[in-house]
């Protein structure tokens, strides 16, 4: 039994390096339950897997994982049974933290701590610490790279096409919001704006309909880069290329495309999955009752806020290794 | 009067009707996955929470279930129950709603439920759409209305209202409020198919309504009622998932139809209509409540669970399926 | 040509057949008789292939043959027609008449081809006006029949089975059967023929074989010199006098009254009045609109003109049964039955109020009823619990009456309620029928069989082509008279 | 001897099909639909490269449709469709598969899916289980197995297996050749049904099996080549789904058995069986695209689409009910 976290698994997908601090060091055997919706597209699955590679480094924790699921009445019954099974900390990414802040609530009154992981319990008595990027964040870093960009170019009355995700997230609307409100520092605003539900398919299906609605587009930001792959499938089809199209989350696709510097897709905004990893390191140090290494403070901080960064041609090499598989 | 020397055989308690040859399989199935459950999860499966916890995860789409078994066994389908039960959950969680305090939003909820059953019923018995296409339409408007009524967003119940979160919460000999109420529908839905009139010719009207009309039965309205019936209990379900979440929000009750319908068939109820029981439903749904339950437990990975859940209810139904030959193709 | 030996077939509860024996030679019409659940259709369901016999050997064209799908003895040469339907409402006449044995190359259809070959055979049946390329679903149930014999002989059959071609067929319709076995026959194809018209049998078989609860009673007698006592006897055990029970006494008040009642492409201007304690019989070809009128009279057809209830109109069927009528229709299976509900289920559906409060059912009392009822029409197995569908024809018939002798009913509308029952129940049904009238019950009564009507009705009604021709007492009418009538309108 | 008024119309060309009077409404429906685009959308709605976007977009759920008419006709059901086109999609795009090249990539998503079809009707017909579980069981296993073998990534098509996205990009006539293969699908369907002892079965089949099964039909044989005939329309449509999107995924096809169906019922196919057309299913189909191209021109957001949805289906159907009400209850 090595002192050394055990090896990060030889897949490519992006292992987050460990902290080169006291931190790793193995202590308290801790069980760590980790709840989140099916992952049934890229960036969750990414979140899953990031979860249990980093669990994996620590001979020190024992991840427990349980049911993936879209239904909320199900996940509370997965959640419930965490909280049987008394883990030493919970890792959850709710389907909707309204749906299940009552259910984090018990675990926390249960003396679990709840790492919230993206989306957020509105309440901050059910959870400990809260992971998770910034989703007005992204909506503003995209809105500053497209105002600039039609800025620069003179254009008036640009027409701006949105792609959401799923509308009924609190996310999609964050991010909607930061977007209508950088690209008002311009003076522009969204033209049309439709939702896909975060998949290939459903990207390429609204998109389809949208370029006939838009003869001309000047700019075009998708939330996701998952469903970008049938976005960017569509505009092809059709044959145009007129306009600059901004992606959302970082996938290792949209690196690509950026790179290759002939597609309309030319920058892309972050909200990485490897926010996984960090909540699990988290859930570890909050059993163990450290707190983070590379900080003063005693214990770890009620919330930490990934920052959106924006992806281009100039810096994407630097992103590569992080980008993750849609 | 004659005495019926078969008559043992029909005054069966429930517990001889659960035991019947035609929820043999089903409860066969039950068992071997409780047996797996013991097996693989030895501390966590057989416990007291745990049933618990499987019987209110099994409690909302029970409800529904119940309704669903009604409609399937009266000749029609109902695709709607998911969103009439999301729709149910807005509204009765709307802040106009809230200010008036639990129990107008508990009546809300009913009445949204029975009312959107209504109209499916309207527009099927007296509009004469095929009940697929009426429902499917159904579905799509409530789900649209509820995300217009709510903009969108999950409403929480608000402290002023938490009565309705103690349904969930608080527990009687250690079972939550939530789980009588299911039981207590279940009861009342079987009761109802098998010792009144209406459940009587809730057979007539699906196993032969050219015959039903002329024995003098109204289908039209009944089939209406049936409709009704099941949009009451979407109602009913939305209390419970509003208690279970805390929240009313037009994402709940997603793809329910597809798992209540699943349920009434596993149980040997005809798509055809004219045949079935609330027992053999109840027992599908459990059935698909311990499959989850078991996954929960033993962690397995999406993917697995997904080929395994396919496998386990084609066994399932193996197990059972000499009930179904007859009108197997 | 066809030799069975102790043949055994047990159903759940049920020993349909019990070791029957039979003998069918080459060229001859052999005539299967036997009371309702006898175990007739049982018998021709495994020479066709549809059961597999639990004992027994089958010997067909000098070989031992054991049919194990339809497709087996259609090959093996057997054509059958069977006693319900089995047509598909979906497909036309003709795609019926050649289903499994289309007219095609290489997998496609010759819908010419096909169209003739459905037409020849219509042709040969007596009926060209039967198009090819309607929907069967479309045609009344007599049409159908024909369809289904069609689609018999369509087969280059050596043995041809008939499970009650008759059953819903008009005297015409059967001697156009008569002359099309006749034809078979003398081209040396055998038929297997049931009825319960003994006077068919007489009429057109060679030899008789009885079937009495799932045994062989007699086999091969001849045809022509077996006295119909001593089949009667065979087949029930005891002497039943095919007789109509007596006349009533006399008619009551005015129950129903019909005026000027008219439903577009079925029937017109028809006008009468049915009184308590009275038997109206309809007379008429097929297709003259009969059923109709009763339909219309129930309020289940749309119709104009007015239809009076001790006064009240009758707009539809949940007001007709509420005010007090109750219909037996034509097509049992169709029209009338839960097929997986029990006997009791399918008896008390009509009077369901009767058996409850506030809509709780009373399931005891609903038994005993229906067991009564099973008991005094002898509904076979005496079993009101069992899920009618495994009762044979005949019975399933008897339990359709029955729906409606629960409770006092003022007006019966009876659609051809004999269909398919056997000699001896039929004489009960008469006495039940009649016993009804004389309680004060108003009957209308439609039958194909001439003299059904003649002996049992007290009034009769002759329908041509949708219109009353003749109206009077039944006393005096002659079968002969209503034949020349019916067929060519000579008469009033 | 009486004439049957009835039986006239015989021998109609398939334009009379279209025209027929049960396929009136769904064509008024459709005219209707796209009034409302050119008046509300005049530059964009009537363009050629809208209507070849329309029928781009119709084509992949187009083909599954064509299978489903049989399945229905045949008295079955398949909720597997979606599902089996993910899984062919991802088979056809695996490393492996693909570095045998395009012609290797498209048998295997042919024959996934004509296998997985097959696995269903072996279910159903020899494993007698009903319809709906088989292939909800079907639907369930092949979207876990579709995620295990992508290990839930969505596959690109590689730049060598480029010809297969060109069936979606290159234009024969202005016309993309994925819209050509779905015309052919629907010809070829509408032969088989209408003019082969193949077709005329699967009415009888699916109206009367035990007729069938009397007149000689091998009725299990039949309806298991029912289900591997769906199976393959799904592998052809997994086909034009990676063309169109340049990718495998176990994610597409989401919810496509509810399309599908709907599609086939608003075309006038009972869901019970023995009756309905091609030509009906396709005229449904197109309604619903066309309703969602309408939306987006027009920048409805999705909560109005779906109560729109709802309303258009009612009237869609209240159109040509008429049709309908032979069977409704
Ligand atoms: N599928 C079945 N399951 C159980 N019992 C059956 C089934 N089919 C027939 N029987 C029983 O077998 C016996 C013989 O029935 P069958 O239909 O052969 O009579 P039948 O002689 O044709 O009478 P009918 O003249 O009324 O048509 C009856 O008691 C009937 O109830
Ligand atoms: N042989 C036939 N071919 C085509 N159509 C027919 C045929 N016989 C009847 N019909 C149609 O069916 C309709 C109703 O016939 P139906 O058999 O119900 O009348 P009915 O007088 O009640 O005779 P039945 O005694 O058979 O009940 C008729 O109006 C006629 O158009
Ligand atoms: O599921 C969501 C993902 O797809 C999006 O890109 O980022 C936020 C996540 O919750
Ligand atoms: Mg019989
Ligand atoms: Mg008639």
């Amino acid at each position: 039994t090595s002192n050394e976290p055990a090896a990060a698994p030889s897949s490519a997908a992006p292992a987050p390096a460990p902290a080169a601090s006291g931190n790793d060091q193995p202590g308290q055997k801790v069980v760590i339950g980790f709840s989140a919706p099916a992952a049934d597209h890229g960036w969750i699955a990414a979140i899953a897997k990031n979860a249990e590679a980093t669990a994996k480094q620590y001979t020190d924790i024992e991840f427990k994982p349980v049911e993936p699921t879209n239904d909320i009445n199900a996940q509370i019954s997965a959640v419930e049974s965490l909280i049987a099974a008394k883990v030493a900390a919970l890792v959850i990414l709710p389907n909707d933290g309204q749906q299940l802040n009552q259910v984090a609530l018990q675990a926390t009154a249960a003396g679990i701590p709840v790492i919230n992981l993206d989306r957020v319990f509105p309440d901050k008595l059910a959870y400990r610490t809260w992971v998770g990027g910034d989703n007005y964040g992204m909506g503003v870093a995209a809105g500053h790279h497209v105002g600039k960009k039609l800025k620069d170019k003179g254009v008036a009355n640009p027409v701006i096409v949105e792609i959401q995700g799923i509308a009924t997230l609190p996310l999609t609307q964050d991010r909607s919001k930061g977007f209508a409100d950088a690209l008002k520092t311009y003076g522009f605003s969204v033209t049309a704006k439709q939702d896909a539900k975060f998949t290939v398919e459903t990207g390429n299906q609204v998109a389809t309909s949208l370029l006939q609605a838009h003869k001309k587009i000047d700019a075009l930001w998708n939330h996701d880069d998952d469903q970008g792959v049938g976005v960017l499938a569509a505009i092809k089809e059709a044959g145009r290329s007129e306009f600059i199209m901004v992606g959302g989350a970082g996938s290792l696709n949209a690196m690509k495309e950026i790179q290759s510097g002939t597609s309309v897709l030319e920058a892309t905004v972050t909200y990485s999955p490897t926010m996984a990893s960090s909540a699990i390191k988290l859930a570890r140090l909050i059993a163990q009752g450290k707190g983070m290494s590379d900080l003063v403070e005693n214990q770890v901080p009620q919330s930490i806020t990934l920052a959106s960064e924006t992806i281009t041609k100039e810096n994407v090499d630097k992103y590569l290794a992080l980008g993750f598989e849609s | 009067m004659k005495v019926d020397t078969r008559g043992v055989a029909v005054r069966e308690a429930w517990w001889g009707k659960v035991g019947e040859a035609r929820h043999l399989g089903l409860v066969a199935a039950l068992v071997l996955l409780a047996i797996v459950g013991v097996v693989t999860k030895p501390d966590n499966f057989a416990t007291a929470s745990n049933l618990v916890s499987i019987l209110s995860l099994a409690a909302t789409i029970g409800v529904i279930t119940v309704g669903m078994t009604f409609v399937i066994i009266g000749g029609g389908i109902d695709l709607s129950v998911g969103a009439i039960m999301a729709l149910a959950s807005v509204w009765a969680t709307t802040l106009a709603t809230q200010s008036y305090g639990p129990f107008v939003m508990v009546v809300c909820a009913v009445l949204v439920g029975t009312g959107a059953g209504l109209v499916n019923g309207l527009l099927i018995s007296y509009g004469r759409l095929v009940p697929f296409i009426a429902t499917l339409a159904m579905l799509v408007a409530a789900r649209g209305l509820a995300q217009r009524m709510s903009d969108r967003k999950t409403q929480l119940i608000q402290s002023g209202n938490t009565a309705i979160v103690e349904l969930s919460t608080t527990r009687l000999l250690g079972i939550p409020l939530l789980v009588y109420i299911f039981a207590l529908v279940v009861v009342l839905g079987w009761v109802l198919l098998n010792r009144t009139t209406f459940g009587r010719r809730t057979y007539a009207v699906g196993g032969n309504p050219e015959a039903a009309r002329l024995a003098g039965i109204n289908v039209r309205r009944h089939t209406m009622l049936l409709y009704a019936l099941s949009g009451l209990c979407c109602g009913i379900a939305a209390i419970l998932i509003m208690a279970r979440t805390t929240t009313g929000s037009s994402t709940h009750g997603d793809l329910y139809e597809l798992d209540a319908i699943a349920a009434v068939i596993i149980g040997g109820t005809l798509l055809t209509g004219g045949r079935g029981t609330i027992i053999g439903s109840i027992l599908g749904l459990l059935i698909f409540t311990l499959i989850t339950n078991l996954f929960i437990l033993n962690g397995l990975n999406t993917s697995d669970q997904l080929i395994a859940k396919g496998l386990i209810i084609v066994v399932a139904v193996l197990l059972q399926r000499r009930n179904l030959k007859e009108r197997a193709p | 040509m066809l030799v069975i030996r102790g043949v055994v077939k047990q159903f759940p509860g049920v020993r349909a057949l019990d070791g029957v024996d039979l003998d069918v030679r080459a060229g001859e019409v052999h005539c299967l008789l036997g009371q309702n659940g006898a175990g007739k259709s049982t018998l021709i369901k495994v020479l066709a292939g549809v059961h597999q016999p639990d004992q027994g050997t089958i010997e067909f064209g000098g070989r031992q043959v054991r049919p194990s799908s339809p497709i087996d003895a259609i090959r093996l040469g057997i054509a059958t027609i069977y006693q319900e339907l089995d047509l598909v409402d979906g497909l036309s006449v003709a795609e019926n008449i050649l289903l499994g044995h289309e007219k095609s190359s290489l997998g496609f259809v010759h819908r010419s081809a096909t169209n003739k070959a459905a037409t020849a055979v219509l042709a040969r049946l007596g009926h060209p006006e039967i198009r090819p390329s309607t929907e069967v679903g479309r045609l009344s149930p007599a049409a159908k029949q024909v369809v289904s014999m069609a689609r018999a002989l369509s087969h280059d059959a050596r043995l041809i089975i008939m499970d009650e071609p008759s059953a819903a067929l008009a005297h015409d319709e059967v001697a156009n059967l008569f002359r099309i076995i006749r034809e078979l026959t003398a081209q040396g194809v055998a038929v297997v023929y049931i009825s319960h018209r003994l006077e068919e049998i007489r009429e057109i078989g060679d030899r008789v074989t009885v079937l009495k609860d799932g045994r062989t009673v007699a086999v091969g007698l001849p045809a022509h010199e077996t006295p119909t006592s001593q089949i009667v006897s065979l087949m029930t055990g005891r002497n039943v006098e095919y007789v109509f029970p007596p006349r009533g006494s006399g008619r009551g008040r005015e129950v129903l009254r019909v005026e000027d009642l008219s439903s577009p492409g079925a029937f017109a201007g028809v006008s009468f009045s049915v009184h308590a304690g009275e038997i109206v019989g309809l007379a008429g070809l097929v297709g003259s609109g009969r059923s109709e009128i009763l339909e219309a009279v129930y309020g289940s057809r749309p119709s104009s003109g007015r239809v009076l209830l001790e006064g009240k109109q009758i707009r539809s069927a949940v007001a007709a049964v509420r005010q007090g009528m109750g219909l037996a229709p034509e097509e049992r299976k169709a029209q009338a039955l839960l097929l997986d509900q029990s006997v009791t289920a399918n008896i008390t559906l009509g009077t369901l109020p009767g058996f409850s409060r506030f809509g709780w059912l009373d399931r005891a009392r609903e038994r005993a009823e229906a067991k009564r009822l099973v008991d005094t029409l002898d509904i076979r197995p005496h079993d009101p619990e069992r899920p009618i569908k495994t009762l044979s024809g005949g019975n399933q018939q008897k339990a359709v009456l029955a729906r409606w002798l629960l409770d006092e009913r003022k007006l019966l509308l009876l659609d051809e309620p004999t269909r398919g029952v056997d000699v001896g129940a039929r004489a009960e049904l008469y006495a039940v029928i009649r016993k009804l009238a004389e309680q004060g019950i108003g009957v209308l009564l439609v039958s194909s069989e001439v003299p059904e009507v003649l002996g049992l009705a007290d009034r009769v009604l002759v329908l041509r082509e949708g219109r009353v021709i003749h109206e009077s007492a039944a006393e005096g009418l002659d079968e002969h008279r209503v034949l020349d009538m019916i067929m060519e309108g000579s008469a009033a």
